[in-house]
């Protein structure tokens, strides 16, 4: 019987080599992904998705969660961290400072991020973007996608000059150059929490260990995430 | 073939397969009824039920989706009665992709195959009744092979649509692989991560493809049927 | 067996109010174009619900538009035949002509007439049509195709708007036999509509004449059509009388006696019993009247008469009424020669009829 | 200004083989239903492309399979009046009547006529008609709708497909005499087709009867309509001949007076002008044969003739062909008569004509 | 009321309703034309332009979007020629939110035009051309007039999913507030939101209203029209 994770779409990558290596155990598990967006996620727990586990890209939707009592309590950790960048189209020079490029950017050029009010990246974007204080600068400038991804393809394709997306965005053979990353104290630290749905089985338990073990962290981080929990 | 798509993506080739045939016969009855009432009948509430009819069509997906999950979901007053009285869930199953991808459809094929109710001449069923046919059978032996265009083209209008829909889908039954990720949630999926676009290239060939020759074979049948109904014009 | 019909209906300008009874045997409706024939077909059929009204067929009441009583098309079992032909297209000839067939029964007043389709295929001469789509026929092929499924469904009652209306003459010879020997043999009562006087002669037991949407004259076809005061709705060339007649005898050269009041008719050869009862029609304009009776002549038929009447219109024509026997017979002359006879009611003369105009489809048994 | 049509095409089991010549004046064509009637006037308006022929119109060619010429139907300006109306249902009775007048042209063979609006609608009844919507029209009134609108989009030439079939005698009564005032004013071609040889007589300067897809017979209306070998095709009833006559006199008491080349014929009054010529249609049983001249009758028609032949069918009657001046006379009586009057080829005897029996439909101006 | 919306969304509703009605009436002479030839013709092809035109409805409209971004964007062949020769930029621009809701309705408005072309009888437009009448202006006064149910059937649908379309039009031209922000992301963007869910339900309150009242405009229209056709059954 496999253990159903639902998961934030943009872990996908690095989760699929992880269940993949769960499987390879003498005692594996299989592991059921689904992947969508965290608020269509953590919408279908409230209205009793079968799901184990839960790694959402964005504490918000897992404190409404958590409130409601759907939690295994003690079972919230904050798995992940990200970080976010900024990007440039390809044929676009990146080579002044990240707030340089931001303040000057050229007239009708576009500044591409997820929703500035709903998707994770667009709200922390948003918030570094007026931390560095170019927020007035940009803000007509910015397009603004339905999620991440949108917005990363509307700079891969060149429509928009630039764009701020989170550091495991561009893969390896992505079009897009990365101008900078913003400062980690430009905005709220980007955490992915983790939690059992429900009162655990004893595989779910195995499960959301191995999640948290080594094997499982080499992977994140391979992909670009940053392990936040220290070693057990 | 099967190194050319893994076994997850063949797996949702199959079921949107699975939920577009589903979807379309089972909405097919309750659309041609709604498509006849809506062309033959004048009633309180008429508006009413023609809007309703078209609100998935209006509404973003996602809210459709939603809408569903409030009034399917296992909790939802019609989800948890389905689940008492027939067992029957439909939350994060494949039958309520189903669902999902029916309702969506819905309005497409209401408004086909009301045009085609609309433009049977009442004359040959007024000719069937003074030959003795009831209601129920003039229906079934004149009025439906007449507007049986009108259907065909409804049908292939709601398997199309089940064939793309996406967001209330997702919504709905989320995109558990094997049980309710259909192709255009396995499309999606790939587009989020990086690297991805070619591997949805690939399914969008396939569903292009399917889609595809349900079209070709539906133009073949209604051509044959329009021909049964018209003649060959000499 | 019998319709009754009593219905109003607004029709425009027009106000349909029409009373009538349909006894068993063949109802022609007769009227100009636009007099609501087919309106009155309709409500029959159920097709049409009249603002006010009644229909009712032998007792059963079909319609009561007080009592709200509205008895279905498909129960009514009337079989129609459209003016329009009104094939389904999706079904190939055989199939249209069998549409009704299931719901063919067994009992109602032709209890014991069941067509088939052979019969009825080669009746109409459409036995090389059955495997046709019904978009490759001919006018006249198409209404040959609605006759036969109206027959083919076994109705309580005949209606038939202009059945004959697209059709040939010699088309016609085939079927008009057909009509009257339903009428004849099966008692299927046929409320029928027509424009031709020459079928209303021949097929009518009884015509309501419409005009304007209203019963201008109803009753047995004998009197209807011998009325000179009808004389207009038929028209002049139409005028005639229909006499009673008995079959006296067969005759080697092909001729048929008949005995009427007046005396002895000889027509073609007739296929009915000898001492059987008919009718003949003579036409007004097909009578010649002689104040001596004629010799060395081709007319067969000479009738002693005497002048009733004298009708003169604008024309130059004058109807005179005659009896001859207990019939009354109406001819057509010039004023010009009823002059030079210096006819006068009760003036004793001589009918002259060619035999060959006392024709086929002015004969009907009955 | 005349049509010549050559064409063949397969039409199922049959195949449509037909070549003809429609002079100037009103061509009819005749057959029996399912004869290829419509299918012609359909490759004649360009509606189908026959499979193989040449259609011209004087000297322009409208059809030439072999060249790959097809003059596409818009362009031909033929107006059809379609066997079923084909009323645009979109559109109310008057914007149906005017729907080809912005493209009628004042060219053509009938330069000088230029119908109006008032004009045709007064003259087909339908002028109460003008707002409604054509679904409530009757079966006839929709029949007169579609003659109007193909009148008054002024064509080169008329097709009619059956336009009268629908409608009653008086009604007839009031558009052919229009349709002879087109023929003998406008030069109009006209190509007709009909079931009626009342119709045909009265109206046709040429006949072609089409006998399964074929052409049996074509030629001068006066030539085909008193052809013997004819009578099976428009049945023994219609039988008759034409005769050329001339306009002598109108009398005061409603008569006109004309001659023909055997004598003097009197008929109702005619609304020719004297000494203009015209035809005159005697049926074969309206002829009475005489051994003496007849006495004291109402018949004022008695022309001396010659007996030229005797042809005897199945049945009890006979057709005698008869000499009478110039022209041909048929006459239909019965064998027994005939050998009771021993009549023989080349017997003199006087032939008994009703003169109402020359009736109005059966002359027409020519 | 302006208590009740603020004036972004309020902008959104005329924005979504601006980009409705100009997909729906810059379609309909294409989605005609294209229905025409469906209906009536046979060449070779034909199957193709027919696959083309349902391609929106079977693919998931984030893939349309991207697909139109390749194609219409500043930098596709397509936007780059529009741009040069006519000034014309549709990406980030409301003219890119009518493209995209027009490609994302075509389908539906083509295959309900069709139907009404196919059921227009073929021996009227015969009769109008021995009456004189040209291809073309049988076109316009007997084929378009018969066909005016379908026409406005087909435009409802197309009003609609333009009201209604989400997933193609972010994909294009992004939500810039008050330039391509639409009902739909507007709605989308507060059931992201945790408790957006009112803020949300007022939207689709809004967009259900404005629909509706569309669609009960052309059921009126509607019957109208066929009235005309059809004449009132006495
Ligand atoms: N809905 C209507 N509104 C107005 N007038 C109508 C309507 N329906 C029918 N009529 C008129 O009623 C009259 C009778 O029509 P009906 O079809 O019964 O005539 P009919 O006697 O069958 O004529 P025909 O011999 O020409 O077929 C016609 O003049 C027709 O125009
Ligand atoms: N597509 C077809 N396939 C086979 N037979 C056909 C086709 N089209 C027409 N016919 C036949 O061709 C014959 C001629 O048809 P047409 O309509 O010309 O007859 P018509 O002389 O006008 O008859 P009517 O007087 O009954 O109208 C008919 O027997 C008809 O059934
Ligand atoms: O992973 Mo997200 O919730 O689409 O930004
Ligand atoms: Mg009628
Ligand atoms: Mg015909």
């Amino acid at each position: 019987e496999p253990v159903t994770i639902f998961a934030a779409a943009s872990l996908k990558p690095a989760l699929d080599q992880i269940a993949a290596r769960a499987a390879e155990n003498p005692d594996g598990v299989q592991l059921r992904l689904s992947y969508a967006g965290s608020s269509a996620l953590a919408r279908q727990i409230q209205y009793g998705a079968p799901a184990q586990l839960f790694i959402s890209a964005n504490s918000d939707w897992m404190d409404v969660l958590d409130q409601q009592g759907l939690l295994n309590p003690g079972s919230r950790v904050d798995l992940l961290g990200n970080r976010l960048v900024l990007i440039a189209a390809p044929g676009i020079s990146g080579d002044k400072p990240l707030a340089a490029t931001l303040r000057e950017l050229p007239d009708n050029a576009h500044l591409a991020m997820g929703l500035i009010r709903a998707v994770p990246a667009g709200i922390y974007g948003r918030e570094a973007l007026e931390t560095l204080d170019v927020w007035t600068d940009v803000q007509t400038r910015v397009v603004q996608g339905d999620n991440v991804r949108t917005a990363l393809r509307l700079v891969a394709s060149g429509e928009a000059e630039y764009g701020i997306v989170y550091a495991t965005d561009p893969g390896p053979d992505a079009k897009v150059q990365v101008v900078d990353v913003f400062p980690d104290n430009s905005h709220t630290p980007i955490r992915y929490p983790l939690a059992m749905i429900g009162a655990p089985t004893p595989l779910t338990q195995q499960v959301y260990d191995f999640l948290r073990s080594d094997s499982a962290r080499d992977v994140f981080q391979a992909h670009g995430f940053i392990p936040l929990e220290p070693e057990q | 073939m099967t190194g050319w798509l893994g076994p997850e993506e063949w797996q949702a080739v199959a079921l949107s397969l699975k939920v577009a045939t589903w979807s379309t016969l089972l909405s097919l009855p309750f659309g041609t009824l709604i498509a006849y009432v809506l062309a033959r009948h004048q009633f309180p509430g008429k508006q009413l039920l023609n809007g309703l009819v078209h609100l998935p069509l209006i509404l973003p997906p996602v809210v459709t989706g939603y809408l569903l999950l409030l009034g399917f979901g296992r909790t939802g007053p019609i989800g948890s009665w389905l689940e008492q009285t027939f067992g029957l869930i439909l939350a994060f199953r494949w039958t309520g992709a189903v669902l999902a991808a029916a309702i969506m459809g819905f309005p497409l094929m209401v408004r086909a195959i009301r045009l085609g109710f609309e433009s049977v001449d009442p004359k040959l069923e007024q000719a069937a009744a003074t030959l003795g046919a009831s209601r129920l059978w003039i229906f079934a032996t004149v009025t439906l092979p007449l507007i049986l265009p009108a259907l065909i083209a409804g049908a292939v209008l709601g398997f199309a649509k089940a064939m793309g829909e996406f967001g209330a889908t997702i919504t709905f039954v989320s995109n558990i692989p094997g049980q309710t990720q259909t192709l255009p949630s396995a499309i999606y999926t790939f587009l989020q991560i990086p690297g991805g676009e070619n591997s949805a290239l690939r399914l969008v060939l396939i569903s292009v493809a399917v889609a595809m020759g349900a079209l070709v074979a539906s133009e073949v049948f209604s051509r044959r049927a329009s021909r049964r109904t018209r003649g060959t014009p000499t | 067996m019998s319709l009754s019909v009593d219905i109003t209906h607004p029709l425009g300008d027009l106000t349909l109010k029409t009373a009538f009874t349909a006894p068993s045997g063949i109802t022609t409706l007769f009227g100009h174009s636009g007099s609501g024939k087919s309106t009155v077909i309709n409500a029959v059929a159920g097709l049409l619900r009249p603002r006010q009204g009644t229909i009712a067929w032998s007792g059963e009441t079909l319609l009561d538009t007080a009592k709200r009583v509205n008895c279905p098309v498909h129960k009514r079992r009337f079989g129609l035949v459209f003016q329009d032909a009104r094939l389904f297209p999706h079904l190939n000839v055989q199939r249209n002509l069998l549409y009704g067939q299931r719901f063919a029964r067994p009992d109602g007043p032709a209890a014991g007439w069941a067509p088939t389709l052979d019969e009825v295929a080669n009746l109409l001469g459409i036995s090389d049509l059955l495997n046709r789509h019904t978009t490759t026929l001919s006018g006249g092929e198409k209404q040959r195709v609605a006759i036969g499924r109206a027959l083919l469904s076994r109705p309580r009652m005949l209606l038939m708007d202009e059945p004959l209306a697209a059709l040939d003459n010699a088309r016609k010879e085939e079927i008009l036999p057909y009509l009257e020997r339903l009428r004849d043999h099966t008692g299927l009562p046929i409320l029928y509509v027509s424009h031709s006087v020459a079928e209303v002669a021949r097929l009518a037991t009884s015509v309501v004449v419409l005009e304007n949407g209203q019963v201008a004259r109803a009753g047995p076809a004998e009197e209807v059509l011998s009325d000179p005061q009808m004389v207009h709705q038929f028209g002049l060339r139409e005028a005639g009388a229909v006499l009673p007649a008995t079959i006296a005898a067969h005759h080697d050269d092909g001729l048929t006696e008949l005995t009427v009041s007046g005396g002895q008719l000889f027509l073609p050869r007739m296929q009915a019993d000898v001492h059987s009862r008919t009718r003949v029609r003579i036409l007004a304009q097909d009578i010649l009247l002689s104040t001596e009776r004629p010799t060395g002549t081709s007319a067969l038929n000479i009738l002693p008469a005497t002048v009733v009447a004298l009708r003169s219109g604008q024309g130059p024509g004058t109807i005179v009424q005659l009896y001859c026997g207990q019939d009354r017979l109406l001819a057509r002359i010039t004023r010009r020669s009823a002059e030079a006879m210096a006819l006068k009611p009760g003036c004793a003369i001589f009918a002259v009829i060619k035999s060959v105009s006392i024709a086929r489809t002015d004969v009907g048994a009955g």
